[in-house]
């Protein structure tokens, strides 16, 4: 089985932590995994993304032509990613911020008030591990425990946000389990 | 009050603004705030005061906010 | 409410700007040295004559902003390339726009000849301590103890050298009429800095020989300080090291007046 | 002892590789995409003994290295396409005088300045020498991940074995892809081979000079270029480095490598569903070039694609390797562009039916 | 008005040439063996009214060129070998912003310092482009004498024709051998085409940039290489230049150039005496290679002898034209030496003879 | 005829150079440079863990000569080898040995750089005013006026800059610690350059920091000069434009005695 | 025909001007000519050589392997390039300098008394002169209008020594019609 | 006179030796000449004169000509 995220929306949304999350989770799991950060040019700003595969065989191509999982953070990234996702695939929704559903109608959408869910779990800032705990319950790819483990390694060295983050998570997970 | 605000103005482009509120610190009269909505790159910009507070100078027109703009961000304006 | 008071416009965007928003950091120097850079050609009438070089380097889009021509040149070779255009077109306006690693570090050899061999051409030099486009590594010219990603442990002066002051060693060509270093982070440095880049500008005007002004400039991302506090880093900390003012002027113009 | 999983970006990856392989002194100037190689070995060379310099230029870069090297050290320098273009004299100067050194190079868009996407068109340059005169500096293409820890050990095992610079080519993308991976232990500086050609001062023996001016009228530098062939030569036999994938019964076989490898194999995992039986063929050293191995391949099997991150240039030893044995087409993206497992899938359909959609059959 | 007859070496006639080709900025730093290309133009310069400036190393001087060009200026540098391999990225800035420059190679002995006798070990770097990215220059060997100047003018009407840097590749015996030569009259500056490309100011029009860096992220810089794949397409279509002597009943084809060919021309004279009728393919465009027309003369010809100074380098393209369509032998002579007309006879008879004596028979 | 008397040899060759005669023309100061150096390093007692880094130019094959390791750079980029040298080896005496077109021209930033890293290396400059090796061209420290083949009527200060000062420039850079000008044209200045070489080789010994000795140094041959003429043209011209003397000294070595 | 000359001796011997003369003085007469030079490496001293080829074709090679003529001015060069002299050949020497003559017997060889002959001719420094007249007749090069004319374009701008020159390639020729 | 040659004495190397004749410039007094039979190397060498004549000092082994001596061709020795 080989699963292939892309997270994307603005430079300040954590974009690339997800991935991180999920990247080391996955490592964690014993699954192979690439992960293909992509920033704009040699400057600041604009938008960011990046591309997780993650499988149980030897991975090829750390580039997706077709992601199964699409993570939009913002409206610019749906519009630029929606048309890639294979048929069947699932798109998450950053539905705090916009209000814009994909146009077709051959895959998942699923919308998560990450902001409203961050304040329920504690800190309005954690928006971006509530839709990583979503994403990885909702698609079966990690365990709550292994989510928390990858969050854990990708914030190595910053432990004060590890609670915090986990309730997030936790949060995202429950949302997953029965949408709300 | 009316008179105070007449000696000069300034105007915000609010899409080339990066936030960076440096006009803010300058501005020897306190006549830019910080507006909470975010443009479209996702800054705060600053803008020009509406009103001008009992015990405070109006906008005098002296383009210091101008001068450290960045962005060419400010135009400012003086009454003739 | 009341009646219309009649207002002048007395600050707004030079003609040699265009109107493109730029991609600099939120309180970033380049973009204020950009607007002193346009607004002197433009009171001088110079805009239409000019060729820009602008350096690899933060600025390296330059051309985006600029309302002038302009070539790009390969990292540290922005005086070389202006060489071959003024040498061609001496009475066309020839400037550089080069940041600290390209004028100081990899471009060296290239400044000091361009320099010392007195080309008529204006090189206006961002110093902000570190590469910003690249992303914060070590510049020849970061402070003692200052932090770069390739310095993460500060700069140190037995491993790295001290920061180099490469004004003065311009100072001594010479080629080299003026030379003078200011920095963007008050208004009355800016004001300076604008009469310094005019002054500059009269040099090869006057066929005297090669000028440069260096800017102070803040690199909020870089640094990795909130706007106001590289602003107040530049004032309070790089004057230290690199103090404001005059370095060299053989041009005479004050004498004149 | 290896270590445990690592989750790395390539940059980082050969860095901690080469700090393991003996590698103590690095030398190199910023460029992007491959800052985090040097920005690692700044945090982790003081940790291990090491030293790390940013040069003021590629070029002092390079020749800082040639110095560490003939003073006996293992040493290494990194850039992207511009920046290894300026490091072309110093490579030829330690070509000539046989100075061991690994040299990276993370590819990016070209030509000038072009742009920081991944790409493949310093092909020539690293397999036919970018400087002038007759050498050849091995050059190692890992396909990313692992293969990064264990070719840059390869590239310094071989740099010291020939006494000859060697290259190890990636692209902006491998630089940036975090892949989880394991290093072997450190390797201890004593067990590393004694290099008696070394100069650290004269004691004990004649004074010593190592250079590439060779003057003689006799003829002096036209044998040192023969014996440097014969080295080359050697190398040629014995430092081939390939591998293949699902190359039995294939009626089609890829030939792509590094990230163009990676993608491709992707494509021809996707292609099997559609009853496409295409092979892989990657040659993982340049230079020396698997000739043999693919001509032997390219006997058996009638089609030969080849997939490049540039415009065609590769694709010149394949012919060289294949001649008319088979046909073959070619394909590439250049820089700016980073091409997915599907438009290589197009590439390959468009082979095996010959319409001459994608990509151009090569005349030989 | 045409020149008189006058003897020059040929260094002093590529630098008479460019005057008269419409040169009037050069930019160069010494090297041995093309000093007197620089010499000649520090005093010819200022009688034209042109520009000779020394710059600080050859990094400064290809910049200097790349600015004068930008400027509309038809700009000329020289070197030779090492200073060829430092001018590599300033070259392939100028591919990717599509400028208009002669680059001259008085090639010498290498690696690294090497020696000052000729040498034709930089085919690979002149040819494949010795910089990074997906760029071509238009390589012009001529044989010295005449063809000096003739191909000097053609340099430079290339170079602008394509807006696009071109070599001229010789060597040092080229540069110090003295022959009579005859100079076109001086084109006429206002004669030239208009390049409404170059900076100038922007007086009466909108302001413009030229640059290579280009980062749009919908593939703008791959349709630029796309379209720079055209401009090469074309040039290879239309720019191919060679020459063949004796070839008719030849039973053996000589592959050389410059001045490997004139020494191989004067051994096939000679062996006319014994009875081998030799003949001579001598390319005189390297890029783009002649190809189809040596791909012609191999069907009709069973033996093709390949004759570098160097140790093989063109012999690769040889064998891309040829493939199996007849032997292919090769027979090099690395820098350091000057090989004789009997020497190259040598290596003729042997291939005829096929007895492997001198030179060796290439795998194809 | 008389009775034998006793001599002892007060004056030979010093053990680092080897018996080699050299291929420098007559009347070069190259070769005298090479003695000083070479006395130096014996009586310091040093040979044995020198490396040194000769440049390219007519000192290429300066390894014929001296009698200790020596590693060839390519043109201009000496103090760079040099640099990788002695960061390998701290332990050991790095020397460079450099013509006015390498460390000045090609090489400025290689040299600037390393000079302003403080890197604990002995640079010896040989300033004979043109390029020795390749015939004759102008260097950057040719004097106004002087004829080079590549200068046929002589260096013009519009043209050509005027010649450049790089010792002074150096001075500037922090890790430099010691600069002295010398000529070898008066047995005055010869033993001067001696007791500088010895005070620039002290200064690595002791740590300190990079220094450099710049010698004033004939060119009979390119500057087509009787021998005698061309020794006196440094001893009455060139040190009009580089004026013999102490530039740097940071040592604190003379206040110790 | 072609005739290939390899003119050769110490540095200051004017060796490369003889060659210059007969270049110059064969392009006159409307020959092809090229000439070769060769120096040591970039530093001064040692022998200087150089290689003049004459011819009523189109000549290919400039480089010669076997000389049909050897004007040697030193013992080193008669030493270095006796052995590559066609048979049939002529060898010119400075018999002034050295008394060894070459041990083949295939080849012609003239001793040229220069310093003798130059004196008589009314200077010492115009060996080499005399030497190319004596070349240039005995060959057959060119008359001695051409090698005048060769010597006079040879050293153009330097008028003052023309007159001195043609006494001693005359005195050259005149030693070539009687050996004395 | 033979007193006078007893301070000191040089041996010159006459291969070494380029005849650049600075040697004879500096010796102050004049203890050194021209040897007119070349070397192998086509030089002129120095040589130290052999007698001294009436009014002049010999040589007092001071090594100015051996300072000055680019070639390292001239040994200085001094009386015990
Ligand atoms: C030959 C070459 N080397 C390195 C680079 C990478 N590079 C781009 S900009 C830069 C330095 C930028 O720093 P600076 O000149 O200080 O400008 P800033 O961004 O700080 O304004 C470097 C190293 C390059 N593009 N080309
Ligand atoms: C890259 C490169 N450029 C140019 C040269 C040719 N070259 C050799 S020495 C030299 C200059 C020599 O002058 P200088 O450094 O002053 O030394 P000098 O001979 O005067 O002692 C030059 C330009 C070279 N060998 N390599
Ligand atoms: S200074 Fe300019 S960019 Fe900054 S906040 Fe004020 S208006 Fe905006
Ligand atoms: S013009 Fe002066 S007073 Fe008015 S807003 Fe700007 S800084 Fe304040
Ligand atoms: S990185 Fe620094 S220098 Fe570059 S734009 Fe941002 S603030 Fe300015
Ligand atoms: S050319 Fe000049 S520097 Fe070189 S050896 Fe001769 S005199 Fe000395
Ligand atoms: S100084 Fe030395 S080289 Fe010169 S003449 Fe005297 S002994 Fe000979
Ligand atoms: S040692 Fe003194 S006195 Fe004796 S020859 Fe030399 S310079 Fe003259
Ligand atoms: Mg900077
Ligand atoms: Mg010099």
């Amino acid at each position: 089985m080989i699963t292939r995220t892309i997270f994307a929306g603005f430079g300040g949304q954590g974009v690339l932590l997800m991935g991180y999350v999920l990247t080391h989770g996955a490592m964690h799991k014993g699954l192979d995994v690439t992960y293909f950060p992509s920033y704009g040019a040699e400057m600041r700003g604009g938008t960011a993304n990046c591309t997780v595969t993650v499988s149980d065989k030897k991975i090829a191509s750390p580039v997706a032509s077709n992601p199964d999982i699409l993570v939009a953070m913002n409206y610019p990234s749906l519009e630029k990613f929606e048309s890639t996702v294979v048929e069947g695939g699932t798109v998450f929704l950053n539905s705090s911020l916009f209000e814009e559903r994909p146009s077709r109608d051959n895959i998942d959408v699923v919308p998560v008030p990450i902001i409203d869910l961050a304040r329920e779990a504690g800190s309005e800032r954690g928006g971006n591990m509530v839709m990583i705990g979503t994403v990885c319950a909702k698609a079966g790819l990690l365990s709550l425990e292994e989510t928390i483990k990858g969050m854990e390694a990708a914030l190595k060295g910053k432990e004060k946000f590890f609670k915090a983050n986990q309730k997030a998570i936790e949060r995202g997970f429950a949302f997953a389990a029965d949408g709300k | 009050m009316a008179k105070k605000t007449k000696k000069g103005k300034i105007a915000v482009d609010r899409e080339l603004c990066k936030g960076c509120h440096i006009c803010i610190e300058v501005c020897p009269n306190n006549r830019i705030e910080v507006d909470e909505s975010l443009n479209n790159k996702g800054y705060s910009p600053a803008r020009p005061k509406e009103n001008v507070s009992e015990g405070e100078k109006g906008c005098v027109g002296c383009a210091m906010c101008a001068t450290v703009c960045p962005e060419v961000a400010i135009e400012v304006y003086r009454a003739q | 409410m009341s009646t219309e008071i009649e207002y002048k416009k007395v600050f707004g965007r030079p003609e040699s700007l265009k109107d493109n928003p730029t991609h600099y950091c939120p309180g970033c120097g380049h973009s204020i040295a950009h607007r002193l850079v346009a607004e002197c050609l433009d009171e001088m009438g110079l805009r239409e004559d000019t060729i820009g070089v602008p350096p690899v380097g933060c600025a390296v889009l330059a051309y985006n902003y600029f309302n002038f021509d302009m070539v790009e040149a390969p990292h540290g070779r922005a005086l070389a390339v202006a060489t071959g255009v003024k040498r061609v077109h001496p009475d066309k306006f020839v400037l550089t726009y080069q940041g600290d690693g390209d004028l100081a570090a990899i471009g060296a050899a290239e400044t000091i000849h361009a320099a010392n061999r007195g080309e008529r051409i204006s090189a206006i030099f961002i110093n902000n301590a570190i590469y910003g486009m690249t992303g914060g590594q070590m510049a020849p010219t970061t402070l003692l103890g200052q932090n770069a990603t390739t310095a993460p442990r500060g700069r140190d002066a037995r491993l790295h050298g001290q920061p180099i002051d490469i004004s003065s060693m311009l100072a001594i060509c010479g080629g080299v009429v003026f030379v003078e270093r200011c920095a963007l982070t008050t208004i009355k440095q800016i004001r300076k800095a604008k009469k310094a880049i005019k002054k500059s500008f009269q040099c090869q005007l006057d066929d005297l020989g090669f000028s440069l002004v260096e800017l102070l400039s803040p690199c909020p991302t870089n640094w990795k300080m909130p706007v106001k506090a590289a602003w107040d880093w530049v004032n309070e900390e790089m004057v230290k090291t690199y103090p404001l003012g005059l370095i060299k002027d053989t041009t005479g113009y004050e004498d004149k007046k | 002892m290896p270590s445990e999983k690592m989750l790395m970006n390539g940059s980082q990856t050969v860095g901690e590789a080469a700090v393991r392989a003996g590698c103590r002194y690095y030398f190199g100037y910023p460029i992007t995409p491959q800052n985090e190689l040097p920005e690692y070995l700044s945090a982790r060379m003081p940790e291990v003994g090491g030293t790390f310099i940013q040069g003021e230029s590629e070029v002092a870069s390079i020749n800082m290295v040639l110095g560490a090297s003939v003073a006996g050290a293992r040493t290494m320098t990194s850039s992207s396409s511009p920046g290894i273009s300026l490091k072309q004299e110093g490579i030829s100067y330690m070509a000539g005088m046989e100075l061991p050194a690994v040299i990276v190079n993370m590819m990016r868009g070209g030509p000038g300045l072009g742009n920081i996407a991944p790409s493949a068109a310093d092909y020539f340059q690293a397999t036919r020498g970018g400087a002038h005169g007759d050498y050849r500096t091995p050059v190692l293409a890992p396909a990313g991940g692992q293969e990064l820890v264990d070719l840059t050990f390869e590239a310094f095992d071989l740099a010291d074995k020939y006494r000859n610079p060697v290259m190890l080519l990636g692209d902006g993308l491998m630089g940036q892809v975090m892949e989880p991976v394991v290093f072997p232990d450190f390797i201890d500086l004593k067990d590393l081979p004694e290099k008696d050609w070394a100069l650290r001062g004269c004691k004990g023996r004649e004074a010593r000079a190592i250079f590439s001016m060779i003057l003689g009228q006799q003829g002096e530098l036209y044998r040192h270029n023969l014996d440097l062939q014969k080295k080359y030569d050697r190398i040629t036999a014995e430092e081939q480095r390939w591998e293949t994938k699902y190359a039995e019964d294939a009626e089609l076989i890829v030939v792509a490598y590094g990230t163009a490898a990676r993608i491709a194999e992707s494509a021809i995992e996707d292609l099997k569903a559609e009853g496409i039986n295409a092979g892989l063929f990657r040659p993982i050293s340049l230079w020396p070039f698997p000739l043999p191995a693919l001509r032997e391949l390219s006997k058996e099997i009638p089609k030969v694609a080849v997939f490049e991150l540039c415009l065609g240039q590769m694709v010149e030893d394949v012919i060289l390797s294949v001649g008319e044995r088979a046909e073959i087409y070619f394909h590439g993206v250049p820089g700016g562009l980073i091409p997915t497992p599907a438009e290589v899938a197009e590439f390959l359909r468009s082979t095996v039916k010959g319409d001459g959609k994608v990509g151009r059959r090569m005349e030989v």
